[in-house]
């Protein structure tokens, strides 16, 4: 009897579902889902952690202290690059753009030519940029990266007009653009979606029933958010996802999509980028990288 | 060193304020408010905010620098005082104090979760190295014509340390403890910003993240007045505990 | 009983003492005199078990000099009182060391060293006359197996010198206890010491061992062999100054 | 301390890469690799990766360790051997080393531009505390008698500095050093990830953000390396300066 | 010319020196003789310019005692070398600070006070009656105004303690250098004293002032005032240190 009962809190335990989330909006749904209880509603007991960094976010995944989290094509060819045995499940909802300062009065990308273009170097932040760069039939010879991994660091360059251009991702951009700066150019409007799910295979394993129940609350948040007034839930996420307050009048909300598998296209593209940088050796495949457990 | 009364603060406080401001009217952007808007947030945010998050930095601090200090005072005294543990760990100390800690903040996660415990260890990986080099220099540095007294009288290592090691040692190892404080405090930055919504590391870089510049100022006030009180508190146990010093 | 046969001393190259050979039976004083810098505080520290680098044989009681086994009370040249202890907790050193906890403050000895009003005053707040006698005091208050004392009475003046002398004398003649005291006064070698060892220049020998028969008698300057003897010891000190100066 | 020859280190780094293996082993996720592997990577990209990085990161820490010592120096003294600069100064101190530097980053970008300015600046903004602290507490703490002869002979203060405050304070200098440098170099970590593609700092970090964990273990092997060669010059500069004190 | 005048001394509450009056002519030595702890080495402080904490006036040739304008040569009862500087260094002090940097090692002096084989080491490689020849070969080497010397050859032998006293007899003959000398001897008061000043016990007053006609006379012992003189002044002094134990 007592064997039982220890073993029922063990998989009490156990059956809690870690998630990394980031200050990002791909974020968001998840705490609508905590916050309007649909996880209740679908059995599963999901814990959300915070994190500030990507760097913290990873370290905690793995070294097993998190399930899954949000995060990025790039990321995770690292990760699997790096040893570990990630799988990424769906994609997620963000959006990148690359802003030209107040003073910097370019039109498109093609103006860019030798200005001084922040990034944070060998991210999804720099894979956007060279994306744009390339669709425009431009190399990074062409420009000036100039590498600011903190975002707010860049943000605040770039409003002061120490930098001509900038990429950041949602929200910043939009608070940038509303501080005067303008949008040159975003991941949404080139349609490559690097953002994703990304879970360990342990946990994809052991914790598919909860992963598949925490999707579920996951739609549910999506369709919550789609058709919601911004303003009804805008004061409760910038809170707990800890996005500035300018966020409320600057940014307006994407449509989400439900969860779904990552893009073949973005993929391949992100490692044809890994490896041409020469910061992945090998080609991972997009059914390596990828765990259809929404469709299983 | 000694005399000093809360009474001289206040110009020190005054004039950083003032150069604060200067420099605000300089500047004249949002990431460097004016101070007064500064201190109007602190005052307003403090008693239900920063006050659990001030707490919080406080218990991980003493923690951390306690731990350091437990482990760090006996393994810095034997390397002043023996030689041969001098030549066996102060190679190891050298090699490992330049290894930035945080950069094994994937190792004392999997060894130790998110929770407090990495927190605290991670401050005292940093300032362990503080106090065991200033401690064992300082040993090493008291004169050997001190000893004579004991040895001659078949003191025991207890006496020898009770008597001379500790009490010689004591105005180095606050200095020391002056160092790891103000080096604990700056470090929260980054050993607060993961596993935990509390903690002034966490305020401020949230605050950052929200470029909430005057939240993220209040922040640092408040870790400047920390630290001014935990100074504080050692320039009295200084003043107390060194009095044949003065 | 000291024994001590062919003691040699180096520092660096330089011999520093060279074939000692002493005798001291149970319970005696012997008073050794020499030139400035000749080895006489050598030859102390290393009776009182500091100074364990010599070759030749030295054996207090039968063993090595070893401060563990024996009482020492030992003054050396500089007082050797810790700056961060009181004056009464200075002169309790020996005694809370050796007897453990059990120890009363020795207040006769303090009074007829003249100490009862300076007990809560740190060393460093003292005058050197005054530091000496809590160095006396210490060493004193031991009820020590030898007694070794370095120039102990040098920072006192004509009278206060005299009382300390008598307040040795007392003691001795109270407790037998074996001393080797350092002086560089004929005077007092010819009223402190049983036998007077005359050492010679760098590097420090025997020169002469002289059999007083003046030792403790208080009126030792009126006796006849009084002037005698001083004239000859300091004839004898004149020439062991200059012995090795070829 | 002294003593230590190069010879000393082989078994520590021999110690610190068994345990390292041991660990290895027992965690088995790459997360920790094996030390053979990091080794052999290191040698692998060492002289076309690394050695530019280590050389960039070395002239950084020289160069913010020098401005430190610069600047830290003569405050430390002059707050430590005047009692008026220091009531003065010791609040000032008080309030701003507990800021966390790294939260001026921003401020210090846009006044400095992104170039090698900021980088230095904020290795000299985090160890200058350090060394100011540590000298200041030294100078406080030289005996006030030392000071006499010098007085007595009208001394100016630049005598009172050559003679007596400098050579007191060397070895607490050096101390500071040696913490300096440690922090220095492990907080290369936070100053050069920003508009530089060049620096250990930047390249490990990059290496984790990678998940590149070979590279990483590289890179904290050449920083450990590096503190080592930089605390031995320390080491043999104590030395040669400190002869006096051995 | 010294001139004293209603000289008074506190250390806390505690009167040290008492309504203390003197008058000494340029070129003339005086002794001063007084029981342990009587302010001997405040007063000589006072004189020095290093103690400016007292009540009355002290003139020296008109002047507040100033170092900077006055060469004051002063040896205190410690030696005050300072122990980072080799023997050599230590003698240059004074010459190197008074007279910059055109001065010459003086190679008679040095030979005189039996120095020469020393001049590479440092203090605490020296014997106490070796430091003390140091500081007495800082001080003569000085040609100074005012020569102020604390029980200057108490840790030196009979002998040497004889050659030294009459290096400085020599010195004081070249060059009439006013001088003010404590000690702790009758014969010494008695044959390197002009004036002899005897104090009483603490709080310290001048108890009598002698007319001293044996003053550097070598052969004073033979002279007929001598036995008389030594025991007149051991009354004064016996008495002397009564006065204040009431
Ligand atoms: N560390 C050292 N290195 C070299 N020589 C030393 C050292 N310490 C002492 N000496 C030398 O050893 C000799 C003996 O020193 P010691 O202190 O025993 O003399 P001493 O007889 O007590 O003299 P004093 O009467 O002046 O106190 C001296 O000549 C001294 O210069
Ligand atoms: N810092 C202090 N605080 C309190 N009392 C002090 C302090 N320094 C000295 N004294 C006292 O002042 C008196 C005079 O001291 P001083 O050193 O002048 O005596 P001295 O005549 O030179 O004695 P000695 O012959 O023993 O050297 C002593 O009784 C001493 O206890
Ligand atoms: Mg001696
Ligand atoms: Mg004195």
């Amino acid at each position: 009897d007592t064997q039982q009962s220890a073993d029922n809190s063990k998989n009490a335990s156990d059956t809690t579902l870690k998630i990394g989330l980031m200050p990002d909006i791909d974020s968001i749904p998840f705490i609508i889902a905590e916050e309007k209880g649909f996880f209740k509603e679908e059995g599963v007991n999901v814990e959300l952690q915070h994190f500030k960094s990507a760097m913290d976010r990873d370290s905690a995944l793995q070294s097993g202290n998190l399930d899954g989290g949000v995060s990025d094509m790039l990321a995770a060819g690292f990760a699997k690059d790096g040893g570990f045995d990630v799988k990424m499940t769906s994609m997620t909802d963000g959006n990148y753009c690359l802003v030209a300062g107040t003073a910097n009065n370019v039109q498109s990308i093609k103006d860019m030519k030798g200005q001084n273009i922040s990034v944070s170097k060998n991210t999804i932040i720099e894979f956007v940029l060279d994306q744009m760069l390339m669709q425009n039939q431009m190399t990074e010879a062409d420009i000036n990266k100039t590498v600011i991994p903190q975002i707010p660091t860049r943000l605040e360059m770039l409003q002061n007009g120490k930098l001509d251009a900038a990429v950041l991702p949602e929200p910043m951009g939009s608070i940038a653009i509303k501080n005067g700066c303008h949008l040159i150019n975003s991941s949404e409007e080139m349609q490559i979606n690097p953002g994703v799910m990304v879970f360990t295979n342990d946990s994809l394993q052991n914790k598919s029933e909860e992963i598949k129940a925490m999707y579920r609350a996951y739609n549910k948040a999506v369709e919550y958010l789609n058709n919601t007034p911004q303003e009804e839930y805008m004061d409760l996420v910038i809170e707990k996802a800890g996005l500035p307050p300018a966020t409320k009048d600057a940014l307006t909300m994407p449509k989400y999509h439900e969860a779904a598998l990552p893009s073949k296209d973005a993929w391949e593209k992100s490692i044809q980028w890994l490896n041409q940088k020469g910061l992945v050796k090998e080609t991972y495949s997009y059914d390596d990288m990828v765990s259809d457990i929404l469709s299983k | 060193m000694k005399h000093k009364s809360i009474y001289f603060y206040i110009p020190a406080i005054v004039f950083l304020l003032a150069l604060w401001y200067v420099i605000s009217l300089i500047v004249h952007l949002p990431i460097i408010p004016s101070p007064y808007l500064a201190i109007e947030r602190l005052i307003d945010i403090f008693s239900d905010t920063i006050a659990i998050h001030a707490f919080y930095s406080f218990w991980r601090i003493v923690a951390g620098v306690l731990l350091a200090v437990l482990i760090g005072v006996p393994i810095g005294i034997l390397m002043g005082y023996t030689k041969k543990v001098d030549t066996i760990l102060a190679p190891l100390v050298y090699l490992t104090y330049p290894i930035p800690k945080i950069a094994l903040l994937p190792i004392l996660m999997l060894l130790c979760g998110i929770g407090e415990l990495p927190k605290i260890l991670m401050i005292f990986l940093i300032v362990i190295f503080q106090v065991l080099v200033a401690l064992r220099d300082g040993i090493s540095s008291i004169p050997k014509e001190m000893f004579y007294p004991l040895y001659t009288l078949g003191a025991s290592f207890k006496d020898i340390f009770c008597k001379i090691l500790w009490p010689a040692v004591l105005p180095n190892f606050i200095t020391a403890l002056r160092v790891a404080m103000g080096t604990a405090i700056s470090v929260l930055f980054f050993t607060e910003t993961f596993g935990t919504k509390y903690g002034m590391g966490y305020f401020i870089m949230d605050a950052w993240l929200r470029v909430n510049y005057l939240d993220m100022y209040a922040g640092i006030i408040v870790l400047s007045l920390m630290g001014l009180c935990l100074f504080g508190i050692l320039d009295l146990c200084e003043r107390y505990f060194c009095k044949w010093n003065r | 009983m000291i024994q001590i046969d062919n003691l040699f001393v180096k520092y660096d190259n330089l011999n520093i003492l060279e074939d000692i050979n002493l005798q001291m039976a149970e319970g005696s004083v012997c008073a050794v005199i020499g030139p400035s810098g000749c080895g006489k505080s050598t030859l102390l520290n290393i009776l009182a078990g500091i100074n364990h680098d010599y070759e030749g044989k030295v054996f207090i009681n039968g063993m090595k000099p070893s401060p563990k086994k024996q009482t020492i009370g030992f003054i050396p040249q500089n007082y050797g009182l810790l700056p961060w202890l009181k004056v009464k907790d200075n002169i309790m050193l020996g005694l809370n060391i050796k007897h453990k906890n059990n120890s009363q403050i020795p207040m006769d000895l303090i009074d007829s060293l003249g100490l009862n009003k300076l007990l809560n005053r740190y060393p460093k707040e003292l005058s050197g006359g005054q530091q000496q006698r809590v160095s006396l005091a210490r060493a004193f208050a031991l009820k020590a197996d030898l007694l070794l004392m370095d120039e102990p009475f040098s920072a006192l003046d004509a009278i206060t010198r005299e009382e300390m002398q008598d307040v040795f004398i007392n003691l001795w003649q109270q407790q037998n206890v074996t001393t080797v005291l350092v002086t560089h006064y004929v005077e007092e070698a010819l009223y402190l010491g049983q036998k007077i060892v005359v050492m010679t220049a760098t590097p420090g020998k025997v020169y002469k061992i002289i059999d007083n028969p003046l030792f403790a008698d208080k009126n030792f300057r009126d006796r006849e062999e009084f002037v005698q003897l001083s004239k000859q010891l300091r004839i004898y000190l004149k020439k062991a100054g200059r012995e090795n100066e070829a």
